[in-house]
């Protein structure tokens, strides 16, 4: 019988203007990072809901990360700064909770940094995989 | 002991009512027992002399009926605030929530309530009295011959133990004497958890929670959880669910309705007063005022009418989420 | 009648797991009773009562019911129900039995509720007299002797010894495997049921009647006034009902796990602005009207269906839990007249 | 039920050679939805598009999934594809299995299961798309140019001559802003009066063009094509309308020593005064602080002499509320303060000198009538030293200067090396300088005739201190060229001081909720490909408030921001984006947490009677969304916690939807 590698999946919110034409440069350099990553395209970092995040978690998601312009950059001036606070209260609401930090993370990645864009990405899936499986956060309904 | 008697909010309520300043009267009302004290609508002097009660369980917050009230009445109608209950009163006056005008506010002081399931604890069941004397409560049983006496101290609800404020921040008329803005310790037991390992928290969550009946009590007697519809009975939302099926159910229930009041919760503790679990929610909120206190500045929701809620709000200079680990990491 | 002392009681329920799985009332970190697995270091509780009621074990919060594979296009039904193993709640008390009672009525009529009737065959009961009840109780009101509970096997416990009585051959079959049980006369129980008759009598709420209410009642009690006074200031929160033994109300949903969808009930609580939501809305509109539905299903439309038996048991958890002390009692003191005054 | 295809683009072997493009149209084929599945070389070609069409009509679709390039490339084009064939444009989705898959995976297998994924996460989604149509509001046909300097100057002409009107705001009592106070103009060396004063004359003589001069903007409400303005006409104590600006008021008044800012304080005016003989307009306006009839009631001199009757001690500060379309940001730039660079003696001694003061002392209409002497005893200089980026390119020392290159100075220093050699050849001039930078239409050419023909002595070098010595200025300075220091006695130092955007330029940004950069210049929409636009719907930049920039270029731009006016202003309607927020008003209870989180004041709130489900009524305050001014970011999506508010084209329901499919 073949053990099959655990691989992390990975959901990436990015934002429209910025990390998702960093994502879309990344790709233009040819620029690898690991398959498990697949990204979700909003208008705006700051329309990523928390629910969604959880939601990704009880899908069966390993890590969520969240990409928007970076500060004082935001295509709507102030998404992202509205982001960075959500993000950083609920992060470490998780944390509280005692589900794995590095589980979750956010990254301001321009649309120039295809490169950043495709490190960040290759460090997460690292990082997340060294965590091994999300068992503090699972639907164990969603595993089967 | 309460240091304002009930004969002088009678008193207070009859006034108002009989010089036609205010047209009913949200009080607490005699139950059964001693402890077992239920928010009520008076209309009349003769119902506030026979059922209207003030004694050391209390602990009911009236601003939220607020919301419904001022919306169905047309007169005024006179709401005692304990001074925790005016925080909530500003904060949904910021949320334009009720209407001010037709609010008649009596601030009333308070030393804190007690906590039944403390005073059981000393005494045990069959408790068929319980009286204020001084500095302490006697509580007759059916057990014991003698009454048992317990100092209110001993037996405060976990809130008042950690009472932020004596200072009433609304009201039209204030009753007794003002109190002052308290330092309180209330944040010890959220920095215990934090100091914990992320399995030790994880552990200690994972038993609360799955103690959760999802019975709503918590969201439903929340003076910052006034949606039309919440997001949990909203079909559409993709989050309802009316039972937790799993622990994940658990936690995103209370993550999410953590979150929703980030901010907006004015720590008055009626979570986990009214939980039937004993599940201390408190922390979740306490967690999230902790955070912003100290990650954008001290901020007390409600302290004033029309503040911006933090998470409404941002400074080119904050946080950034992956910092929020470091510092903390720093500070242990 | 048989017996074994108070410091043996943990050997005894060792051997009773090795006949089926042992559930019994433990101290949880917040010092509150919940029905937990036995296992070796677990301590039977003191308290009087659990925070939630006993039904969980026949009735659960939520319960598969079936689940869908999906393909494609394609759906499979897959059948989950499996054999159950028989199993012990031991430790409840007087009020939950009898909520036994209540719900069978609902579950074992046709159309049988097969998950129910599942579990409750292999359910056997350890009872156990009251001998310290609280202020909130009121089984009395209806009929519930705490000092002689019935179940497949009922216990007594003073200050030395566990007294076991089997009711039924179930329970008989039980407790012939247990050893370390040792036969007695029932004069030390006979004792103990006098000594708690007496305390059941010094009650506050000993004298509560039903005398107002129960089959035929409905014109009466429907358009009294006094219920809006009485649900005024409900929350509309669940709290009532999740507590409540005998509360048997739930919901059919579906839970679409991507590749797969899963059927489950789970408790529903009529005091919900949704419950029963159906296209063209839901019944009750008011809170009155659903705070009504509750009490008046309790005391009036229950026991008219059921040979005057009441939907409550008076385990006193309402009392002790609602979240601005609404309860049962209550309504029955207001609405019940001069009996209950 | 959507009725679903899916186009699975092959883009040559760009995505056909890591991704089984076959395979992945098979495996969407079952997808819930789908109703026909293919694959195709190009699908953005016309044959493409073509098989698109034809699917659309053939299967009934619904719905379009285009797995393919970036929809940062191609979605527009797809949604072009859709709508003539009969769809709505927004029923289509691209799952971008090029940038984000084929190009940065390696293997056929995984890029195969990640395009499949990806497919299914965009099927998932148009199962839940719904028609959007753009909403539609008018257009106010006036423009409002802030700011009359040669940028404001310039853009409100240009508008006006496509037949807008427009109104100009000047803080100042007359437009013309730096340009008026320069001597000569670079690299053409033509007078700066002379080029720039017939424009203002175009401006005062156009009827389309109204000047509210010695005004500010007070108060920005409204969106693009609607933007309501509040303008404050400050008292200048002279009736505008009245005045001939014939001068005896200026003339006659009795306080004279007030220093005249025109001239950079290195002269001085009366208390009534007309900055220079060009203003426009040409009317008089009485310094309240100098005044002695507004100070205590004593003199009304200026009143007397008056032969108009223009002045009016009494008259108070107008507020005056217009509709504009388009708003045109052209507030400019100034000099930075010298009080942090002591070590160039500024403060210390008269003989240093900024540019901007040594364009008033060469300057015919200056100080002194264009005589070059030395400010501090009237004597000629003969030797000049040129300091070149004060306070620009300030690595380090940013809580002085600057840390961006101001842009002009190199060649300003440049034309006043060479006018000194040129007038007075007798004076020698010393330039020093990091870099000199002169990228430019003949602007190398310039400075290199600055050099070779006129003799200016460049020397590659920092001065490091200035020091008052008797009549002289000490001067020390490192050659780096020749890597060795200099001292020089200087009689006139004079400073290429670093600039910076008007101070009026951070409020105003905050009133027009336009962006700026951390040095307060205001950012464009897109710094190369709309770079005259701010991200503000109908804010546009015009000259230095969003960048150092010389008189060419000012213009240039000036009239790009007015072709972008005249664009809009010359369409009857807008129409907007369609992917905006809405509020559902039978969940929102009107706490304002979404008002509070949008960036462009797009949420408003009304009171509104709603049916309850108990057969009453409740008026309840509920948001509302101006879908003309919603750019759809979403933030109140979140700041909503009953969900009340939700994001059209990326509704809460479309992304979990994603999240599912992804996460199956």
């Amino acid at each position: 019988m073949q053990i099959k590698e655990y691989k992390p999946l990975i959901v990436a919110f990015c934002c429209n203007w910025c990390s998702y034409a960093g994502a879309d440069l990344a790709g233009n350099n040819r620029l690898n990072y690991p398959a498990e990553v697949k990204i979700i395209r909003v208008p705006c970092s700051c329309r990523v809901n928390p629910m969604f995040i959880l939601r990704a978690f009880q899908r069966g998601a390993d890590g969520v990360i969240i990409c928007g312009c970076h500060p004082g950059d935001c295509h709507y001036t102030s998404g992202n700064y509205y982001t960075r606070r959500r993000m950083a209260l609920l992060f470490s609401m998780l944390d509280f909770l005692g589900i794995e930090r590095e589980r979750t993370r956010v990254e301001w990645v321009s649309a120039a940094e295809g490169a950043k864009f495709a490190t960040t990405m290759n460090d997460f899936v690292e990082k997340v995989a060294s965590l091994g499986e999300n068992k503090r956060l699972e639907d164990l309904r969603c595993k089967r | 002991m309460q240091k304002i008697t009930l004969e002088s909010l009678v008193e207070k309520a009859v006034s108002l009512l009989e010089n036609g300043t205010v047209t009913s009267v949200l009080g607490w009302k005699k139950g059964e027992f001693d402890y077992d004290i239920t928010p009520a609508v008076f209309e009349s002097a003769d119902e506030l002399k026979k059922d209207f009660v003030w004694n050391d369980f209390c602990g009911a917050n009236f601003s939220k009926y607020l919301v419904s009230k001022t919306c169905k009445s047309e007169g005024k109608i006179l709401v005692f605030l304990k001074p925790c209950d005016t925080y909530s009163f500003n904060q949904l006056l910021t949320e334009h929530r009720f209407d001010r005008e037709k609010v008649y506010a009596v601030g009333i002081p308070c030393e804190g309530m007690a906590d039944i399931n403390k005073v059981k604890e000393v005494v045990g069941d069959g408790i068929s009295k319980i009286e204020s004397n001084g500095d302490d409560l006697v509580v007759t049983t059916i057990y014991e011959d003698a009454p048992v006496k317990v100092t209110c101290k001993d037996v405060l609800a976990e809130r008042c133990v950690n009472c932020k404020s004596k200072r009433h921040v609304a009201y039209d008329e204030l009753l007794g004497e003002e109190g002052e803005v308290i330092a309180s310790e209330r944040f010890d037991e959220v920095e215990r958890l934090e100091k914990m390992t992320p399995e030790e928290r994880f552990a200690f969550w994972q038993n609360e929670l799955s103690k959760c009946i999802r019975c709503n009590a918590c969201r439903d007697v929340c003076p910052a959880c006034t949606c039309e519809k919440c997001v949990f009975d909203n079909p559409n939302s993709g989050v309802e669910n009316k039972a937790a099926s799993n622990s994940f159910e658990e936690k995103m229930f209370h993550i999410i309705r953590a979150f929703h009041v980030a901010g907006r919760c004015t720590d008055c503790g009626e979570c986990s007063r009214v939980c039937p679990q004993n599940i201390p929610l408190h922390l979740l909120n306490r967690k999230f005022i902790k955070d912003i206190n100290e990650f954008y500045g001290e901020y007390q929701a409600g302290a004033e009418v029309g503040l911006r809620a933090p998470l409404v709000d941002y400074t080119l200079e904050d946080l950034e989420p992956g910092e929020v680990f470091d510092r903390r990491d720093n500070n242990a | 009648m048989r017996k074994c002392l108070v410091e043996d009681i943990n050997s005894v329920l060792a051997q009773i797991n090795k006949a089926a799985k042992v559930y019994l009332p433990v101290d949880g970190t917040d010092g509150k009773a919940r029905f937990e697995e036995w296992a070796e270091g677990k301590e039977w509780s003191n308290a009087l009562n659990t925070e939630r009621s006993a039904k969980d074990f026949f009735f659960p919060q939520t319960e598969n019911l079936m689940e869908f594979k999906t393909e494609g296009k394609n759906i499979e039904i897959i059948d989950i129900r499996s054999d159950k193993d028989d199993f012990v709640i031991f430790g409840v008390r007087g009020c939950d039995v009898r909520s036994f009672d209540i719900l069978d009525r609902v579950f074992l009529v046709e159309p049988i509720d097969s998950f129910y009737k599942a579990r409750r065959e292999h359910g056997i009961i350890i009872s156990v007299a009251c001998g310290r009840p609280s202020e909130t109780c009121f089984c009395g009101a209806f009929g519930i002797d705490a000092s002689n509970p019935a179940g497949d096997v009922t216990v007594w416990r003073t200050k030395e010894a566990v007294y076991w009585q089997s009711n039924t051959d179930k329970g008989e079959e039980l407790l012939k495997k247990v050893e370390g049980l040792t036969d007695c006369d029932e004069a030390a129980v006979e004792e103990e049921k006098a000594k708690i008759k007496k305390i059941m009598d010094k009650l506050p709420l000993a004298n509560l009647s039903t005398e107002d209410f129960g089959a035929g009642k409905t014109m009466e009690l429907f358009d009294s006034d006094k219920w809006k006074d009485l649900s005024e200031s409900c929350l509309g929160c669940g709290t009532c009902t999740f507590v409540c033994p005998t509360c048997q109300c739930y919901d059919i949903k579906e839970f679409n796990a991507g590749k797969g969808v899963v059927r489950f009930r789970c408790w529903d609580s009529c005091m919900y602005s949704d419950f029963t939501q159906m296209s063209a809305g839901q019944p009750r509109l008011s809170q009155l009207e659903r705070f009504r539905q509750r009490f008046m299903h309790k005391l009036v439309y229950y026991p008219e269906r059921n040979d005057g038996i009441y939907g409550c048991v008076g385990c006193g958890r309402c009392l002790a839990k609602c979240p601005i002390s609404m309860n049962i009692v209550k309504v029955m003191k207001s609405l019940g007249g001069k009996d209950n005054e | 039920m959507q009725r679903i295809g899916v186009f699975v683009c092959w883009c040559g072997s760009n995505i056909a050679a890591t991704v089984d493009v076959q395979a992945v149209a098979q495996a969407l084929k079952n997808e819930p939805g789908v109703v026909f599945s293919t694959d195709y070389q190009y699908m953005c070609s016309q044959a493409g598009q073509d098989m698109i069409k034809e699917a659309v009509a053939e299967h009934n679709l619904t719905g379009i999934v285009v797995c393919s390039c970036s929809p940062r490339m191609h979605e527009a084009t797809f949604r072009k594809t859709a709508a003539a064939a009969g769809l709505n444009p927004y029923m289509v989705e691209i799952a971008n299995i090029r940038e984000q898959c084929s190009w940065v995976h390696k293997d056929i297998p995984t890029g195969t299961e990640k395009a499949i994924i990806l497919g299914k996460a965009a099927v998932a989604k148009v199962n839940l798309n719904t028609p959007l149509t753009p909403g539609e509001s008018p257009v106010t046909k006036r423009a409002l140019v802030i700011g009359g300097g040669i940028a404001g100057i310039q853009t409100a002409l240009d508008i006006a001559d496509a037949g807008f009107p427009v109104d100009i705001v000047e803080t100042k009592p007359t437009i013309g802003g730096k340009m008026a106070q320069l001597d000569k103009t670079f690299p053409t060396l033509d007078c700066a009066a002379c080029i720039l004063t017939p424009k203002m004359v175009d401006v005062a003589q156009n009827d389309k063009i109204r000047i509210f001069s010695y005004s500010e903007v007070e108060e920005v409400s409204g969106f693009v094509g609607n933007f309501d303005v509040k303008i404050k006409k400050r008292a200048r104590y002279v009736k505008e309308d009245l005045c001939t600006g014939c001068g005896a008021c200026v003339e006659k008044c009795p306080m004279k020593k007030v220093p005249n800012e025109f001239n950079l304080g290195m002269d001085n005016r009366p208390a009534i005064y007309i900055p220079f003989a060009q203003a426009v307009p040409k009317v008089a306006t009485i310094d309240p602080n100098a005044c002695n009839m507004l100070k205590n009631g004593k003199c009304g001199l200026c009143a007397r002499v008056c032969t108009a009757g223009a002045i009016d001690y009494t008259q108070k500060d107008e507020i005056i509320e217009e509709k504009y379309g388009a708003i045109v940001v052209a507030t400019g730039f100034n000099p930075i303060s010298m009080d942090k660079f002591d070590e160039f003696a500024y403060s210390q001694s008269k003989d240093v000198i900024t540019s901007l003061e040594f364009e008033r002392l060469t300057n015919a209409a200056g100080p002194t009538a264009g005589k070059l002497v030395r400010p501090s005893d009237g004597e000629h200089p003969h030797t000049i030293v040129f300091v070149q980026c004060v306070g620009s390119r300030c690595e380090n020392c940013a809580e002085k200067g600057k840390e961006y290159c101001s842009k002009i100075c190199c060649m300003y220093t440049a034309k006043h090396a060479m006018l000194v050699r040129d007038k007075y050849p007798d004076i020698e001039t010393y330039v020093f300088y990091i870099d000199v930078r002169t990228p430019g239409k003949n602007f190398d050419e310039f400075y290199r005739r600055a050099v070779e023909e006129y003799g200016v002595k460049y020397v590659k070098g920092m001065v490091g201190k200035v020091s008052p010595e008797g009549k002289k200025l000490k001067v020390q300075a490192s050659d780096l060229l020749n890597n060795k220091q200099l001292n020089i006695d200087a009689d006139l130092v004079v400073l290429a001081a670093a600039i910076e955007p008007d101070k009026s330029a951070r409020p105003l940004a905050t009133m027009l909720t336009a962006s700026m950069d951390t040095n307060d210049f205001f950012t464009e929409a897109h710094p190369k490909l709309r770079p005259v636009e701010s991200p503000t719907a109908g804010v546009f930049l015009s000259g230095a408030c969003q960048g150092p920039k010389d008189i060419p270029e000012t213009v240039s731009q000036a009239g790009a921001a007015a072709s972008k006016v005249i664009g809009l202003l010359a369409k009857d309607k807008l129409t907007g984006n369609p992917c905006i927020a809405s509020s559902d008003e039978n969940m929102c209870n009107g706490c304002s947490s979404c008002e509070r989180v949008c960036p462009y004041g797009a949420i408003t709130y009304v009171d509104k009677e709603f049916r309850m489900p108990d057969r009453t009524t409740k008026v309840r305050r509920v948001a509302q969304v101006n879908p003309a001014v919603c750019q759809g970011c979403g933030a109140c999506t979140v700041a909503c916690p009953s969900g009340a508010m939700d994001l059209r084209g990326f509704a809460s329901n479309q992304i979990i939807a994603e999240v599912d499919a992804i996460c199956k």
